[in-house]
């Protein structure tokens, strides 16, 4: 087993598991049209709400997704291998979140033109919105990875992940919104994308490492 | 090439659930040897695989392997290390010969093929793998031991899904590796042939 | 540079008699101390000129609060040892100490919240402190969460260190960002715990009543700790000698 | 004393009620918690005894 054929072999999981990241995308179309039918449709509402809505959308679509990666591997055997392969475990862990990142986030990016006419979000505003999402997101599968490692021996961890991951998931909402919030007001943003980045390559060197403890402590 | 790769270890405990399972457990077992682990059902044999492998920390104990202590970061032994536990590592979502290219990425495909006839599975590289029994499951992970090149083997249980001749077959497989210099540590509950001249170590709780 | 005392700290049977002494003393002098500054706060000390009597409720918010945090603060630390030094102690530390900060910022978080009733005429303020009160209860029940939810023993031990080395790096990030959106929603009005420079008759009784939650914390720990070491080491001959011979 | 009478001091001018909410939550808390920690160490300790004791006998 070497890095290539184990990212080959990802690549391939996903092809084959097209419906998971499906999910997480229908899950976030979900979440959005919550805000419409729960609270008001009206553009007085949506349109300042919308950096928001989306954002804890993508929070809880991402964790969602994230929640169940390392699980079929861990029953059927195949973590275990990894951890043998004398392979590096967190590289091997970040090829995995990059495959992953890749199959959510992509068709995500791709339908937020739409989802931004239905939230009335103007042109200039949408390119901050992707912005924000290319850089903060990373931030997002990172954190989110550590929880899936930790509860990965638990038959019904979705809900525990949801409790241990989202208080850390707090700095990038706030961040990315207020970008998005700087940028409706005709302010300067990019001081909150420079932190987004920030927090992004901080989680870049931690979660890998901590993601890797936590499995080899969960495979026994 | 007869590289130093002997593997000792010094007393060991491992206590699991609450259990010790064994105290200041010693053993050497050097290049071209078979090792086979003794001792009742729960007596702790597949966690002593899982220890040298490096799935599980012993509480105590040192580890050697050609000399370098790896009783922290066992990765200077798992580069030349083939472990074959309960769970085969075979991945539902992919067919036969995708879950044997991804383990042995450099075998090309009618190596593969030939492998797979030899546990008797031919013709079934291209069927997916859920398809298949629990036990034509395991008989995929046992190819890998014809297509890897890793030179110390950590099998649990390796014959529990073969059939007798199936069995032979790999004993004959064990027999040309440890002849070549390879290193099998076996747990099994059949008798082994004593053409593999195997060493026995005794689990003492 | 003799590591005797960290060696010391990390047996069990060690750290177990050593608190067996000092508990007992940490208990008499905090609870002493809270006492003599909760009293002094609540009756002696003269009232806040804007707030009024109210003010005196910062003698237990502020002790509070800073217990919290410090007692997180402990939390990443032991995390960072257990993980790295494998100390048996730690997980120990880590169990025992999770419900206490919790319930330190529990107390934070209502007296935060019903302080900013006379002050601003609601029952919960989106002030910067106390939302990041808020959001470190919540970080203490998912450390609680995953303790309690994992069965197997190390796993747990693991899980929870590394869970509290994440939370102790994010927390100043979580920190930073909360204050930063507080100055963007909210004007700039006089935050609750802000404490003003304050007389020394204001901020004695005050220094009082924390050193005081300090040692009833510490105490309160060791025994919890106590518990856990024999919960975890009822197999070894030192635990049954400590109970049958001196009968603690 | 920063009162003259005491029943000023338990109404501490309208907000009483607040204060001594706040102090009347926290010691319960407060004691809740000391008073498990010292519960359920000696039942630990009774359990340990009461295991070692069966354990002599047999």
């Amino acid at each position: 087993m070497t890095y290539l054929s184990f990212f080959n072999s990802e690549v391939l999981a996903i092809f084959r598991r097209k419906q998971d990241a499906v999910n997480a995308l229908v899950f976030f179309l979900l979440v959005i049209t919550l805000f419409p039918l729960g609270v008001s449709p009206s553009k007085e509402f949506l349109q300042p709400a919308a950096g928001g809505i989306i954002w804890c959308a993508v929070a809880l679509a991402i964790l969602m997704s994230v929640e169940g990666m390392f699980k079929e591997d861990y029953n059927d055997g195949s973590l275990e291998q990894l951890v043998v392969s004398g392979l590096y475990l967190p590289v091997l862990i970040l090829l995995k979140l990059v495959v992953q990142w890749c199959a959510v986030m992509l068709p995500l990016l791709i339908l937020m033109p739409i989802l931004s006419q239905m939230l009335f979000i103007n042109w200039e505003i949408l390119w901050v919105l992707i912005l924000t999402l290319i850089i903060g997101s990373p931030a997002l599968f990172l954190i989110g990875t550590i929880g899936a490692a930790l509860t990965v021996s638990l038959r019904r961890g979705a809900v525990l992940m949801l409790l241990i991951i989202l208080p850390f998931y707090l700095p990038v909402i706030i961040f990315s919104t207020g970008a998005i919030g700087a940028a409706q007001v005709g302010q300067p943003y990019n001081g909150q994308l420079a932190i987004l980045a920030a927090i992004s390559l901080m989680t870049l060197t931690l979660s890998p490492i901590m993601a890797a403890v936590s499995i080899k402590a969960s495979v026994n | 090439m007869h590289s130093n790769l002997d593997l000792s270890i010094s007393n060991l405990f491992i206590e699991r659930s609450e259990r010790v399972l064994c105290e200041n457990f010693s053993c050497l077992i050097k290049a071209g040897e078979v090792a086979r682990i003794m001792g009742e059902n729960g007596a702790g044999k597949s966690t002593l695989l899982k220890i040298i492998a490096g799935i599980l920390q012993p509480l105590e104990g040192k580890i050697l392997f050609a000399g370098e202590d790896i009783s922290f970061h066992r990765d200077m032994l798992q580069k030349h290390l083939l472990y074959l536990g309960h769970h085969a590592g075979i991945k539902s979502v992919f067919s036969v010969a995708e879950n044997l290219k991804w383990y042995c990425p450099n075998k090309d495909i009618d190596a593969i093929e030939e492998a797979l006839a030899i546990v008797g599975l031919a013709g079934y590289s291209d069927s997916p793998a859920h398809q298949l029994s629990a036990g034509q499951q395991r008989r995929i992970a046992l190819a890998r031991l014809w297509l890897t090149d890793k030179k110390i083997w950590l099998l649990d249980e390796p014959f529990t899904a073969l059939d007798v001749k199936g069995v032979s077959v790999l004993e004959g497989k064990i027999k040309q590796h440890t002849n070549n210099g390879g290193m099998v540590i076996l747990t099994t509950h059949q008798s082994l042939s004593d053409a593999l001249c195997v060493k026995e170590i005794q689990l003492v709780s | 540079m003799n590591w005797i005392w960290f060696h010391k700290l990390g047996s069990p049977k060690w750290f177990f008699q050593w608190a067996n002494k000092w508990s007992k003393f940490a208990f008499v002098i905090g609870v002493l101390m809270l006492s003599i500054g909760i009293v002094w706060g609540l009756g002696f000390a003269p009232a806040d000129y804007q707030q009024g009597n109210s003010f005196r409720i910062i003698y237990i918010h502020v002790p509070t609060a800073i217990l919290a945090q410090s007692c997180y603060l402990g939390l990443g630390v032991a995390g960072l040892v257990s993980l790295v030094w494998r100390m048996k102690m730690a997980p120990v530390f880590i169990k025992a100490v999770a419900p206490l900060g919790a319930v330190m910022a529990l107390i934070a978080l209502l007296s935060g919240a019903i302080w900013g009733k006379p002050t601003w005429g609601a029952w919960w303020v989106w002030d910067a402190r106390l939302t990041s009160v808020l959001i470190l209860f919540l970080l203490y029940m998912g450390v609680i969460a995953i303790q309690n939810s994992l069965d197997d023993l190390q796993l747990a031990d693991k899980a929870v260190a590394v869970i509290s080395v994440v939370g102790l790096i994010n927390l100043p990030i979580i920190k930073y960002s909360v204050e930063w959106w507080n100055t963007l929603h909210q004007p700039a009005t006089f935050s609750v715990t802000e404490a003003p420079a304050m007389p020394m008759a204001m901020w004695l009784p005050l220094l009082l009543s924390t050193l005081g939650m300090y040692g009833f914390i510490a105490a309160v720990a060791m025994w919890r700790m106590q518990t856990e070491v024999l919960i975890r080491e009822h197999r070894s001959n030192w635990v049954k000698k400590e109970i049958l011979d001196n009968g603690i | 004393m920063a009162f003259e009478s005491i029943n000023e001091f338990i109404s501490m001018g309208t907000h009483g009620p607040y204060v001594w909410s706040v102090y009347g939550i926290s010691l319960i808390l407060l004691f809740g918690s000391y008073l498990s920690s010292v519960k359920a160490k000696k039942n630990q300790i009774k359990r340990l005894k009461q295991r070692y004791l069966r354990e002599q006998k047999s």
